[in-house]
């Protein structure tokens, strides 16, 4: 049991120079832009849900500054009809895969509509509570696997939720059943106010999948080009029928657990600096400064397009009327019993009489 | 027309749905080739095969969140939990998930599932197999909680709990599962997921149960009858949502009320339809609302739960008081 | 004397029970360094160092039971749940567990444990941090629930808790823990596990209500005392045991009984409130009980919670309505 | 991770020649027939409640036949001073550490009395639910690290366990705080239906400590010196302050789940037959009989002396009254809240009642 081996790949280094050859798809200039492009927009994205927050038009919310590698690189080598099953910190993915800005923005100002996807119309909502969505991720596996369907379902969680059962339990009869399911932790160190090392004595996350009887690796998580290639394998793996795998993305949360959080009260500045010269954009921009000629132009021109798509789409976000009260009964059941009728004339009652007052 | 047992026709239900219904799913612990610890699933596996009949790893927490997933997806699981003692690991599942992925995504993912579990006291069942914690499931917005108490209602109660858009927990009185017999057509036939049934009709007061404590609270029925007083005897069977109108309905007629269940007083389901009744239907009352149910206690083991469940005896005693009082 | 914040009252009884008795224990998630994501952990881990006040992994099943553990120990563990959605995996631990391990070693073994956990909305937090699910824990025999509703109250209620030899489910109303100050003397007095409080005194009607829609409450009696009504405002404190006495005794004299709750409605605890009354208070009644609580849907997001939560608006009309009856 | 390496012990062989020199604390016969002992009379325990149950006077019970070496060998090692926390399976270990058959007949016969022991008084009852002890033992193991205490909690569950949440969760933390407890699965190839290879593709149950961060292994479950000797280590490493292992104990179940299951629906005696010949008591005998000479007469003194103290046993349990209705809220509380007081006084009158009609 000593001799225990995880393997781990990084193929961009921190300074933008690759460490081998890149692989093949990986080494056209199109695709490094795009996943450029992907990262530069989440992080706009961020940056904006931030700002709405601390100007008071947005609720609590959890950035993923640091982390965007991870979510771009999922959604890069998913396909369109596979399902994404998210924590609530994997907003660069669900963009990349076509959640609009604006929705997400609605869900963390409070509205449900945020999550009434137009874009990937099976992808499952952000999972509040930690590793209850795990099942769900097996449970969706199943699904394809019964049909019959080529396609996989992916789990995000954090190294906090690799302490919870229930993700044990989904790993476990993902394994079982050769699911065809991806698991992908975002290790970004830190689980709240919790460091790693105080969740298990494991010395890799990525070894929890021997527990249910499959392969787990680890991932350079701020190296976009490493976890496209990995988690693509795994999808790839888990899409022929041959189960699933877990994947540890070694990155890191530059930012406050949340917008209510401040990190200083339990965390040095000095280890989050070092984390910062690791940082997942700059690698990629450094590359392409280097190997393709991308210019402060260029670079000028995408922050631009970036930054007018998330005003556009937080313009949208605040300009959206909220539901009316009687909507907290619209989808609460497929068709509304008698009893919970009665109630919503009570809330529609109640609003007039504030309205007239 | 053939009779059946209350298990006889939950298998009978399970076998219908799966024959009608390609989405439909059944799994569980056990449930396979096995057929479940009390053979509610005997045959299934057999006759469907194992992708649409089969075990699972022993957890509940996946077994209820594996079909939340399945559910979004378009199937229509219906799941077993092998005792409702080992159901609460699903709460977080039901709670925070099943009841609200129609909610939370404004109808964009629905979760058509069914959680199954037999329930209840009286059957000298070892520590943990007895108990009835309804309650805490009609409490949760955006379930169903349906319990049968007779062969044809649960056939009926059933296949609409599978067929229903939404998650139910549907609890089985594993006390009655061989109790007695009854004809009913396997014809595939629904019975409604909202409205309570009169199984006994009299005017001189109402009593409310459902589930396991059904026969005691018809047993005393017919003993008060022996002695002049006649009973509506109504079983609520959906208790959530519930209908309130049938009940006030018969107490706007009896002026009293009895309610029945085996599950713990404080805050049982009783409490709910005691609570309406006082709203809704106080003027009607003559006598104070009883409940005739189990204590607050820790359920017994075997030897003394007779003493924990309600009886036709306290039952009866809680009517003669009720008809004491005006 | 010093005044002090729900929150702080929280800090200082912790902080004196951990002074007082050394097998007191205090951990849970973020509780340590972090000191607790409201801040009720503050400063004790560095007082009494990582032995007495600790985190643990994510794991709320864990937590739960490794008090189980520690409190059959002779420890005193308060284990913190970061917030009441997340409590739900812990119910098995609860239910089969905490509440029964001295019924079922005949008291070989004890449970002095206390699960303490944020609750209720009003704050504008996140999915599934808002909820008031009170009475599944109410329903369930061996525990003890109880919920403050001032600082004052906080700190002897968490004080007679972490010293109540059984298992305590202890809910802090969220949106009142900075809401006011109040003077108390951090004197290590406990207050009682059985009694309600009475807040607010009159003839008229009887106001019931408990933590988070308290302030509501008391602010709809205001409102009604301008108009001259008055009230008398019952604060339950302690769920479990009710104490149905004080209830029941100030419904004699105003007739009128209006329960309020955050919680849904449906097998909600004011249920249990109202079928207590209803049977033992009955004839005191000259209007129906009435609720003011919750609907019976999934909380709604931050945008909508203002709609879902009791205020004193529609405590008023409901007052209104009973006045209006007879 | 493909060359993971579990770790294997057997001692003592089916047919009673050991596989290499027992170690030093097994080599006197003293010792060897100690063990003996208890496993004959945890079969004779075990023989009698399905007995009683036959006839109508135990409740429905959960045999241990051809697991005794598990229990007896952990029950060996355990000091007084450990605490023990059982499934509901685990009898063997139960009597071996002092409770007493009567006590377990009380306990399986539906009175709570039976887990009042008056021998190991901080032992857990057995756990009816699936894994849900294994925090308990975690928190009992706390609890010894905070006082310094040099004890162990000992806390064992089936195969079937191994695939819930509250386990894992369990485990981990044991191994974060390298807590004095150990953790032992009977793997007795089933769970009620399901067999072993439905629960995990793990290839073995001890991985499962992979993921938490320990040291798992395997032990020959029917081979009660194996058993002890693994075990003793692990409670000594343990106890001196080194954390948790893992021990899975490869056994099998020879009867059916519980007297009121019939194995014959799933799984075929063809499956069983081979196990007797693995029988954990026979192989000890014939030990005995090879290095000590022990003889016929001895052996018969021994089935009688414990057929006589279990017959007692049962006897006394017979004749225990049932605890008057009341007892259900005599240990409800430490102090009955006086709304129960009134429920109590009406389950006394209801008794009454009955008894007067
Ligand atoms: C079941 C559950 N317990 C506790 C919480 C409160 N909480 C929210 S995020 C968080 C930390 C999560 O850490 P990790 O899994 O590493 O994800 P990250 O925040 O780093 O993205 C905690 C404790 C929760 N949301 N759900
Ligand atoms: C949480 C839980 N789920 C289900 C059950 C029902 N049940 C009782 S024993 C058993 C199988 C247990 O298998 P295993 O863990 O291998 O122990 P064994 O019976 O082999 O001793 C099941 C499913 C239970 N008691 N607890
Ligand atoms: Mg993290
Ligand atoms: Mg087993």
């Amino acid at each position: 049991m000593s001799n225990l081996d995880i393997h781990h790949t990084t193929l961009l280094g921190p300074d933008g120079h690759p460490l081998a050859p890149l692989p093949a798809e990986f080494a056209n200039h199109e695709t490094i832009r795009d996943l450029y492009r992907h990262m530069v927009l989440a992080r706009t994205f961020d940056a904006k849900a931030v700002a709405l927050h601390g100007s008071g038009r947005l609720g609590t919310y959890a950035s993923l500054l640091g982390q965007e590698a991870v979510g771009v690189g999922i959604g890069h080598v998913m396909r369109p009809e596979d399902v994404l099953v998210p924590s609530f910190r994997e907003h660069a993915a669900q963009l990349r895969r076509g959640v609009r800005p604006e929705e997400l923005y609605l869900y963390w100002g409070g509205d449900e509509r945020g999550s009434a996807f137009a874009g990937p119309t099976q992808d499952f909502p952000v999972s509040a509570t930690v590793g209850g969505h795990a099942p769900h991720a097996a449970g969706v596996a199943l699904a394809f696997k019964l049909r019959g369907e080529a396609r996989v379902a992916v789990c995000v969680f954090g190294d906090g939720a690799t302490s919870k059962g229930d993700v044990y339990e989904a790993m476990n009869v993902a394994g079982l059943w050769q699911l065809p399911v991806v698991f992908i932790v975002t290790n970004n160190q830190w689980a709240l106010s919790t460091p790693r090392r105080e969740q298990t004595a494991a010395t890799t996350l990525a070894q929890k999948a021997v527990a249910a009887g499959f392969e787990g690796e680890q991932v350079d998580g701020n190296d976009v080009i490493a976890v496209a290639k990995v988690v693509g394998e795994a999808l790839a793996h888990a899409r022929s029928g041959n189960g699933p795998r877990l994947i540890e993305c070694l990155t890191y949360r530059l930012a406050d657990h949340t917008t209510v959080d401040d990190a200083a009260r339990y965390r040095d500045e000095s280890e989050v600096t070092p984390w910062w010269e690791k940082d997942p954009i700059a690698r990629v921009r450094l590359y392409l400064s280097a190997t393709a000629g991308w210019s402060d132009q260029q670079e000028k021109a995408l922050l631009d397009e970036c930054g007018t798509l998330i005003e556009r789409a937080a313009e949208a976000y605040l300009a959206t009327p909220p539901q009316g009260p009687e909507a907290m009964f619209d989808h609460l059941y497929g068709k509304l019993p008698a009893d919970l009728a009665a109630q919503r004339d009570e809330v529609v009652a109640a609003t007039k009489n504030r309205a007239d007052g | 027309m053939a009779e059946h047992t209350l298990l006889e026709a939950v298998n009978l239900a399970l076998r219908r749905a799966l024959g009608d219904d390609d989405r439909v799913l059944v799994f569980g612990e056990d449930v396979g080739v096995g057929g479940g610890v009390f053979r509610a699933t005997q045959g299934l596996m057999q006759a469907f095969g194992p992708k649409r009949v089969f075990d699972t790893p022993l957890a509940e927490t996946l077994i209820a969140g594996m079909a939340i997933g399945l559910a979004a997806q378009g199937f229509r699981p219906v799941a077993e939990i092998q005792f409702m003692g080992f159901i609460y690991s699903t709460l977080d599942q039901l709670i925070n998930h099943a009841s609200r992925l129609r909610t939370r995504t404004r109808g964009r993912l629905t979760c058509p599932m069914v959680l199954r579990a037999p329930y209840g006291g009286g059957v000298h069942a070892p520590e943990h197999h007895s108990e009835s914690t309804e309650a805490l499931f009609a409490h949760v917005p955006g379930l169903r909680v349906v319990i049968p108490s007779s062969p044809k209602m649960a056939y009926g109660l059933l296949l609409s709990a599978i067929r229903d858009p939404d998650p139910v927990v549907f609890l089985e009185p594993k006390r009655l599962y061989r109790a007695a017999k009854e004809a009913f057509e396997d014809d595939g036939e629904g019975a409604p997921l909202d409205r309570c049934l009169v199984r006994r009709e009299g005017n001189d007061c109402t009593l409310v149960s459902w589930g396991a404590s059904m026969k005691e609270t018809l047993a005393a029925a017919a003993q008060l009858a022996e002695k002049g007083v006649e009973s509506d005897v109504i079983d609520v069977c959906t208790l959530k949502p519930l209908d309130v109108t049938t009940i006030v309905e018969s107490v706007a007629r009896s002026g009293r009320l009895v309610i029945v269940h085996e599950a713990a007083r404080t805050a049982g389901f009783g409490a709910e339809i005691a609570a309406r009744v006082a709203d809704v239907g106080l003027y009607h009352l003559r006598a104070p609302i009883m409940r005739v149910t189990g204590y607050d206690t820790v359920m017994p083991l075997s030897r003394l739960e007779r003493h924990y469940m309600p009886n036709a005896a306290r039952i009866q005693a809680a009517v003669e008081r009720s008809l004491a009082s005006d």
